[in-house]
């Protein structure tokens, strides 16, 4: 029960980190949201104006302390720009980010799996070379260059998916699931062969340890060692591998939305930043971190349940 | 029951070949056992692999047979083999440490066995799996079911591992070093579970190990191999009677025997010094009459005095006695055995004594410049990255003052006093071999002057051979540069040799004992 | 900031373009689909999503900013009076309107049966409302600047209204197009739009999409679509893909470039974005104040050869501060009064004391490509005469807050729409003290002239007023006039009816499908 | 872990970064053409003897662009992992060896930073430095901190307890140069390894932020930057998007596999 609490306390320090360094960042980026609203013909009077009805001059402390005090009573404020609560702004973004998310990051798992397993059930025969060098490039693809390939390739020539026809879950979750598969591949194909490769290591070395040898010798086949033993411990390291790639993958969400005209939290987060509408960056930015956050302590727990051998730190 | 016929196996290494089997024949009849001995490259593994179907890819066989029953093994494909594995041949191995799965529960990788082989119901096979606890007697069976290897000691994961190869009830079971990983009271206890199963079940044993001592209690026939091949063979008696061959002698004669000492219990420290200057005397005695020096009778100087030592183990706020009020002084030039069960304390004694566990208190004086250790992995206490030379003239670098010349001639002139060759200055660790790389750990300690040691198990690791020669260092570096050493061991034959007196580690107190 | 955020598409709406209200009331040359002749057999109904650079800024009609925000809401709302295709102002709300002589009352006389979306007839109370919320002037300036000037609005009876000016303007009616809204509807009109255009406003997911639906009983010619979705992709890289891809179907303002590439499947409509695209020199900075220095710039860069590189030749020329659309006004000779010849500027330059040139930096919003590569061009231009530039891509909230709000720049190349069509919008920016005259030019000349034009009664008089002013800007080099850039509208071949409108919107009402 | 497949990255490798660094420095010299400068009437040319990688829409020649924009890269990326690297083994040295309250408090400053996506960081510092090449290499640097520090720090705590470490503890070896002198020259492949993948990440991450048009700004040349107006000229010009992404890949295939080959040559730490 320690660990949880302790897990769940070093959540909240890196949140009020995360948060602070944005506040404390928007402080020094050129630009003012007031007269971003106004536009070109507001004047010095109305500029000033508007900063005090936002409050705006009100010293840093206290803007920071209100904006947490809100925030955890679930209000983060109404946006500057869209006049609008924060909440509802990206209330309706999240799924979309989160959905693509869980998608890519399944899709890690399950290919980087196959192709290891495979690879290592046919270690040096044609296989494992092949996988060795597709791996290696597909490591150094950029996603969003990917994007660009799967438009031109799926989008343009074969007519697949309709490029930038985003379709929004509450119209028809089957298109919005089925269009959401090529970005998310996009972003997934990069991490799964980094995750493949580490896999493909770590069973490899299990299959020297001696446990293989002393399931061998009760009579098990080949796949039914890698399957049964060796894969359980092989796939701790790349657990804690796919730990931190929470944070890139979202991160590659930001590009790749934007190839595929995706509404996600990423594009309102840059156009956000570029508008300086603190409020609906300061909420994205802690959301991200929180979802991270999670991911990370997910991966721990599914890492301490498959492996006994760790007590609690 | 076993009939292995001009078996020869060679490697395919990067294009060059290896002989590792030449032409090995024997016979193994049903319900005895017989034990291989031979150094580490004999092939007494290899063919053990061999007979069980797990040799690797990597070893080609070019000839012979191994028929069990009358059926070669070697023709079998695959899948015939497979059926064979676990229900006609069980296997156990050296290290219980890695053997057993550590992500699945004990009883599930016993059970394993029988859901390959029997066609039984998930209630039948959890039966014979207890029952097969039972025979290899690990207590509380159903509690065991549900533990991960982790959750065991060394004994009990050697003892599960073995109720898993014999849940089958196979004809022939092959023991690859069961016992040399394990102290002496466990290994017993193996050894006399390994008669029983024998006895009960008239289940045939096929024993390897390089621990002669231990092949003389168990079996009732003894192969020796060297280098590929069978060298000689015969029952117990005959071999260890009157061994035929030049090797099998050495073998023999290299087993460090107890000479008959019997130890007193419960000395004080007065007595220790008493004794300890009679044994000065004594060992001044036995070294004068070999080359008759002339030893300087004074009082020996004092090394490292321990007072009423308390040890904890801070855990968090919880802090735990490990030690109780220990005492004891080391002198110069005399040889200490520390023993005692894992667990006992012996550890955290030694990290007290060298300055590494700062919770103690009580008194440590050390009368002589930092204290040194040997370790017992060789592979581990020497820098991968750096020269021989450089890890010797390190201690010297730290003292400062000493040209690069002067550094290099005296690394050179230790290296000799270590019996290694000069050229080792500019080799790296992995150049050398465990016996070698112990030298220079010791080597090193020297170099910084310091006259005592802690070595911790530095021979546990190495061949019987090795570990003869080892010996001869250390007491020759005891007698010419007085240096003392605390010798933790479990291994009694080599403490009862090498040491003066023994501190025993039990019950958080220390007790010392003299030969 | 964001280099995507305003994009190409960008170069023509608010965000690039300094928001003064105007637009000509002739059609310009550029042409487009001239004669509206319905080319297929139209077929009524259907929906079309039409691609926008940036998302609205909101639906309050009287608060929206940006132009392309203007563009979208011309479609929901409706003011007494209205532009038609060819710029000149129809009787919209208002069925017919009178000026008194002395051009201080305007009174105007509502339409029968002209009724909100939400079902409400229009009275006279709505529009004095909609009228008095743009001129109120409690916390500073009005809604809308040009309405300082009104004294009262008086309902006279249930429907007609009248205006009464403190001072005299016979061009006040430009100002008539201001929204009719629903009474006491401010607060709720951004959620809830209503209005009396030919679409009502439907659904919005900001950042993403505004949906429009027809309004059927609209008083007017009824729109032909069902269904308008104004679409936001950010980034210009992909309008062509989303284009052929068949998510959009409809992007206007593309550069040639792009429309090359929408080779078949799709119409493409040829106008001009209505911007005065110019070098804006920054009058009061050293040594730009040199009014020699000035003109030696404009003889070195030549907008032809931008134009070449930027679009094919594509856009049309001007020599001063005034679009070729206000034909009324225009004043044509000034187009080509700086003929390019670079030893005249190398003259100018030595009179000037700047023989060896000078470095200028150009400060432009990066996200805007085609500023930027006009940027590029007058850097390669500027360097046959020593003038070595240094080009300084800002982000546009960068942009608007130093260059535009605190004028910290030496030279920016941007374009400037007009909000209403009076010439004098486009003129009234340079008065000395003007408050967004960001060049900092001053010119007594200029600013008596201009106020002999707005005070001037006849209509000639002013007109020749407005002509001097612009003689006065090209003489003295105010800025470096080069082009307003060709806009090119992509309409997938299904859809058809699209018109250029002199102003920046875009009626949606005109589009029909056809098979 | 010597598989035949291996020992091959280590050659090809080392052979695909020295090619692409060269091109890249004959680059910095000398370029075939002036990347910015724009001939109209060579709009959309495809690749020919003259122009190597054919034009883009302005008529710019690729070749020179590409030479310039990977530059640019190459410059970002190994500025990155040089401050990140840097910063990362000091701090993760000192974490690792030494732990407790130290450890606990930078670790969970650096998993803060890592929650940050890399983007974000660099869009927030480079929005107060302003863009730019030097700013975009600092960002990322700074992002790129807590990944290294976490590998060395694993490394040293892994180390921390070795025989030989002990042993230089009782010799009486001065910590900072059992740190640096004793355990990280231990630590060298896996670093050297973490090091080539912290440079693939840097060079793919400038070029998403300059896809973005975070990064580079215009009128200087960037892979990213390139790859984002080639969209629209998918159809009649592939050849923009081809060879920009081509390059990249490349030069993050060749530093890779040498990554690879490093940690199968040397033994990795591990």
């Amino acid at each position: 029960m320690k660990y949880v609490i302790k897990k769940i306390l070093g959540l909240i320090i890196t949140l009020l980190i995360v948060s602070m360094l944005t506040f404390f960042a928007f402080e020094l980026i050129p630009g003012d949201p007031a007269r971003s609203i106004l536009g070109t013909d507001g004047t010095l009077e109305q500029v000033q104006a508007l900063r005090e009805e936002m409050g705006l001059n009100r010293p840093l402390p206290q803007r920071y302390g209100e904006w947490v005090f809100n925030f955890l009573h679930g209000d983060m404020g109404n946006s500057y720009y869209y006049q609008k609560s924060v909440q509802d702004l990206i209330g309706d973004r999240i799924p979309i980010t989160v959905a693509m998310t869980i998608l890519s990051f399944s899709m890690i798992l399950v290919l980087s799996v196959a192709v290891s397993i495979f690879s290592v059930r046919y270690a040096n025969r044609l296989f494992d070379r092949i996988f060795l060098i597709v791996d290696q490039i597909m490591m150094s693809v950029p996603p969003f260059f990917i994007g660009i390939i799967f438009t031109a390739v799926f989008g343009l020539t074969l007519h697949w998916f309709t490029p930038g026809g985003y379709v929004s879950y509450e119209k028809d979750v089957g298109g919005f699931i089925g269009y959401l598969i090529l970005p998310s591949l996009a972003i997934a194909l990069p991490r799964a062969a980094m995750a493949a490769k580490l896999l493909r290591s770590s069973l490899l070395d299990e299959m020297q340890k001696d446990y293989v040898r002393t399931a061998y010798s009760r009579g098990n086949g080949p796949w039914r060692v890698l399957l049964h033993h060796v894969l359980k411990n092989g796939i701790l390291p790349v657990i804690t591998f796919l730990g931190m790639t929470a944070a890139d993958i979202i991160a590659n969400s930001i590009v790749v939305e934007q190839v595929f005209g995706i509404p996600g939290v990423g594009r309102m987060l840059i156009s956000s930043i570029s508008k300086r509408d603190y409020p609906v960056v300061e909420a994205i930015i802690v959301l991200i971190a929180v979802v991270t956050l999670v991911m990370n302590i997910l991966v721990d727990a599914l890492y301490k349940k498959l492996d006994k051998r760790i007590e609690v730190i | 029951m076993l009939d292995v016929e001009r078996l020869s196996i060679h490697f395919e290494d990067r294009g060059r070949r290896e002989e590792a089997v030449k032409n090995v024949s024997f016979q193994l009849a049903d319900g005895k056992i017989l034990g291989i001995v031979g150094e580490s490259g004999s092939g007494k593994t290899m063919t053990a692999l061999t007979i069980a179907g797990l040799k690797k890819q990597r070893a080609v066989i070019d000839g012979g047979s191994v028929c069990l029953d009358g059926v070669d093994l070697l023709t079998l494909d695959d899948a015939q083999m497979r059926s064979v594995q676990g229900a006609r041949i069980g296997m156990i191995f050296q290290e219980p440490m890695s053997a057993l799965n550590p992500t699945m529960k004990i009883g599930k990788q016993l059970e394993e066995v029988l859901v390959l082989h029997a066609k039984l119901s998930k209630e039948e096979r959890r039966n014979k799996v207890f029952a097969a606890m039972e025979d290899v007697e690990l207590e509380n069976p159903r509690e065991l079911y549900e533990k991960y290897p982790h959750e065991l000691s060394g004994g009990m994961r050697q003892r599960a591992m073995l109720a898993a190869a014999i849940v089958c009830r196979p004809k022939l079971l092959i023991a690859d070093e069961p016992t040399t990983a394990l102290d002496v009271q466990t290994q017993d206890g193996i050894l006399g579970l390994l008669k029983k199963l024998n006895q009960k079940y008239g289940m045939s044993i096929l024993f390897i190990s390089h621990n002669l001592r231990v092949v003389e209690k168990l079996c009732g026939r003894v192969l020796v191999m060297k280098s590929g091949e069978v060298v000689e063979e015969g029952s117990v008696e005959a071999i260890f009677g009157n061994p035929q061959t030049e090797y099998t002698r050495e073998l023999i004669a290299a087993i460090p025997d107890a000479c008959g000492k019997n130890w007193k219990d419960g000395a004080t420290v007065e007595q220790d010094e008493a004794v300890a200057e009679e044994i000065a005397v004594w060992q001044g005695e036995a070294v004068a009459d070999e080359n008759a020096m002339e030893k300087d009778v004074l009082e020996p100087k004092k090394v490292l005095e321990v007072c009423h030592l308390n040890a904890y183990y801070r855990e968090g706020r919880v802090r735990r006695q490990i030690l109780q009020d220990v005492s004891f002084t080391l002198h110069e030039g005399e040889i200490v055995g520390l023993v005692g069960g894992s667990g006992s304390g012996k550890t955290t004694l030694c990290k007290c004594v060298l300055g590494l566990l700062k919770e103690y208190d009580g008194v440590v004086i050390h009368h002589t410049k930092r204290p040194q250790m040997v370790f017992q992995d060789p592979y581990g206490s020497l820098n991968p990255r750096k020269t021989i030379g450089w890890i010797l003239e390190e201690p010297l670098k730290v003292q400062g003052g000493f040209s690069k010349e002067e550094r290099r001639r005296k690394a050179e002139e230790m290296l000799e006093r270590v019996h290694l060759p000069k050229e080792f200055y500019k080799r790296y660790p992995k150049e050398l071999s465990g016996g070698q790389r112990q030298r220079v750990s010791i080597a090193t300690a020297l170099m910084t002057g310091t006259k005592f040691i802690l070595a911790d198990e530095p021979l546990s690791a190495l061949d019987v051979t090795v570990q003869a020669q080892m010996i001869e260092l250390l007491k020759e570096l005891q007698e010419k540069e007085k240096i003392c050493y605390l010798f933790v061991s479990h291994d009694l034959d080599v403490v009862h040799l090498l040491c003066d007196r023994v501190l025993k580690v039990e019950g958080k107190t220390v007790t010392s004992m003299y030969g | 900031m964001k280099r995507k955020v305003t994009a190409i598409l960008l170069v023509l709406c608010m965000a690039s373009s300094v928001v003064l209200g105007g637009c000509s009331n002739d059609k310009n040359e550029g042409g487009s689909a001239t004669d509206n002749e319905l080319s297929k057999n139209p077929v009524e109904g259907g929906s079309i999503v039409v691609g926008i650079s940036q998302d609205v800024d909101g639906l309050d009609p009287h608060m929206a900013e940006s132009a392309g925000t203007r563009e979208v809401l011309f479609n929901i709302y409706e003011g007494l009076v209205k532009p038609d295709s060819d710029g000149v102002l129809q009787d919209a709300v208002a069925s017919d309107h009178g000026v008194s002589e002395d051009a201080k009352v305007y009174t105007f006389t509502l339409r029968e049966g002209v009724k909100f979306h939400d079902g409400n007839e229009v009275t006279a109370e709505d529009v004095k409302y909609s009228i008095e919320r743009c001129a109120d002037t409690s916390n500073g300036e009005p809604l809308v600047s040009a309405y300082s000037i009104i004294e009262s609005v008086n309902v006279l009876d249930e429907n007609t209204v009248e205006i009464r000016l403190s001072e005299p303007d016979t061009e006040f009616l430009f100002n008539m197009t201001t929204a009719i809204i629903p009474k006491d509807s401010a607060r709720t009109i951004d959620a809830n739009p209503i209005g009396t255009g030919p679409f009502a406003y439907s659904s919005r997911n900001e950042g993403d999409s505004i949906t429009l639906k027809k309004n059927e009983e609209y008083w007017g010619e009824k729109a032909h679509l069902d269904e308008v979705v104004f679409k936001v992709v950010a980034d210009a890289d992909m309008l062509v893909s989303y284009l052929k891809g068949g998510s959009l179907d409809m992007v206007m303002r593309l550069t040639n470039a792009q429309a090359a590439e929408l080779t078949e499947g799709f119409r493409i409509e040829e106008g001009t974005m209505n911007l005065v695209q110019a070098l804006y020199l920054n009058n009061a900075v050293e040594p730009l104040n040199n009014e020699k220095v000035r003109r030696a710039l404009c003889y070195a860069i030549n907008p032809d050869e931008i134009m070449d590189m930027m679009n094919d030749g594509k856009g049309v020329r001007i020599g001063t501060h005034m679009l070729p659309g206000y034909k009324a006004y225009y004043n044509g000779e000034l187009t080509n009064y700086y003929g390019q010849d670079y030893e005249k500027a190398k003259e100018l330059l030595k009179e000037a004391g700047y023989e060896d040139g000078f470095d200028l930096e150009i400060t432009v919003s990066a996200a805007d490509q085609p500023h930027v590569d006009t940027a590029q061009v007058i850097r390669e231009q500027l360097k046959n005469i020593g003038v070595n530039v240094t080009i300084n891509p800002v982000e546009w909230e960068y942009w608007l807050e130093e260059v535009y709000g605190n004028r910290n720049f030496e030279s920016t190349v941007v374009g400037v729409d007009a909000k209403t069509l009076s010439a004098r919008s486009l003129l009234e920016r340079f008065k000395s003290d003007g408050g967004s005259n960001f060049i900092n030019f001053s010119d007594e000349e200029y600013d008596e002239v201009l106020s002999q034009a707005i005070a001037s009664m006849d209509g000639e008089g002013q007109t020749k007023c407005y002509m001097k002013l612009q003689e006065i800007l090209t003489e003295k080099a105010a800025s470096v006039y080069i082009q307003d850039l060709a806009s090119l509208v992509a309409l997938r071949d299904d859809f058809d009816g699209y018109e250029f409108y002199p102003l920046y919107v875009q009626d949606m009402a005109k589009i029909y499908r056809v098979e | 872990m010597k598989y035949k497949g291996h020992s091959h990255n280590f050659t090809l490798g080392l052979g695909i970064t020295v090619f692409m660094v060269a091109l890249i420095l004959l680059g910095f010299l000398w370029t075939p053409y002036e990347p910015d400068a724009m001939q109209g009437s060579l709009k959309l040319n495809a690749p020919s003897i003259l122009h190597l990688f054919g034009t883009d829409q302005f008529g710019r020649d690729i070749f020179s662009r590409v030479l310039v924009g990977a530059g640019s890269t190459l410059v970002i990326a190994a500025g990155t992992i040089l401050i990140g690297g840097l910063a990362g083994v000091a701090l993760g040295a000192v974490c690792g060896y030494f732990g407790g309250w130290l450890d606990e408090g930078v670790m969970r400053v650096c998993d803060a930073l890592a929650a940050f996506p890399s983007v974000l960081l660099a869009l927030v510092i480079i929005s107060i430095a302003g863009s730019g090449k030097y700013k975009v290499m600092v960002a990322l640097g700074i992002a790129f901190i807590p990944s290294f520090a976490r590998i060395v720090r694993g490394e040293f705590m892994r180390l921390r307890e070795a025989d030989f470490v002990i042993g230089a503890r009782l010799i009486g070896v001065p910590t900072p140069r059992i740190l640096f002198v004793h355990i990280l020259p231990n630590i060298l492949p896996s670093l050297l390894s973490s090091l080539a993948i912290g440079f693939n990440n840097a060079a793919l991450a400038e070029a998403g932020l300059s896809y973005l048009g975070i990064g580079v700004q215009p009128p200087d040349a960037s892979l990213g930057r390139m790859l984002s107006e080639s969209q629209t000229y998918l159809a009649s010009g592939v050849w923009c998007a081809a060879f920009p992404g081509v390059f990249l890949v490349l030069l993050v295939l060749g530093v890779g596999l040498l990554g690879e080959g490093i940690l199968d040559r040397f033994g990795g730490g591990r």
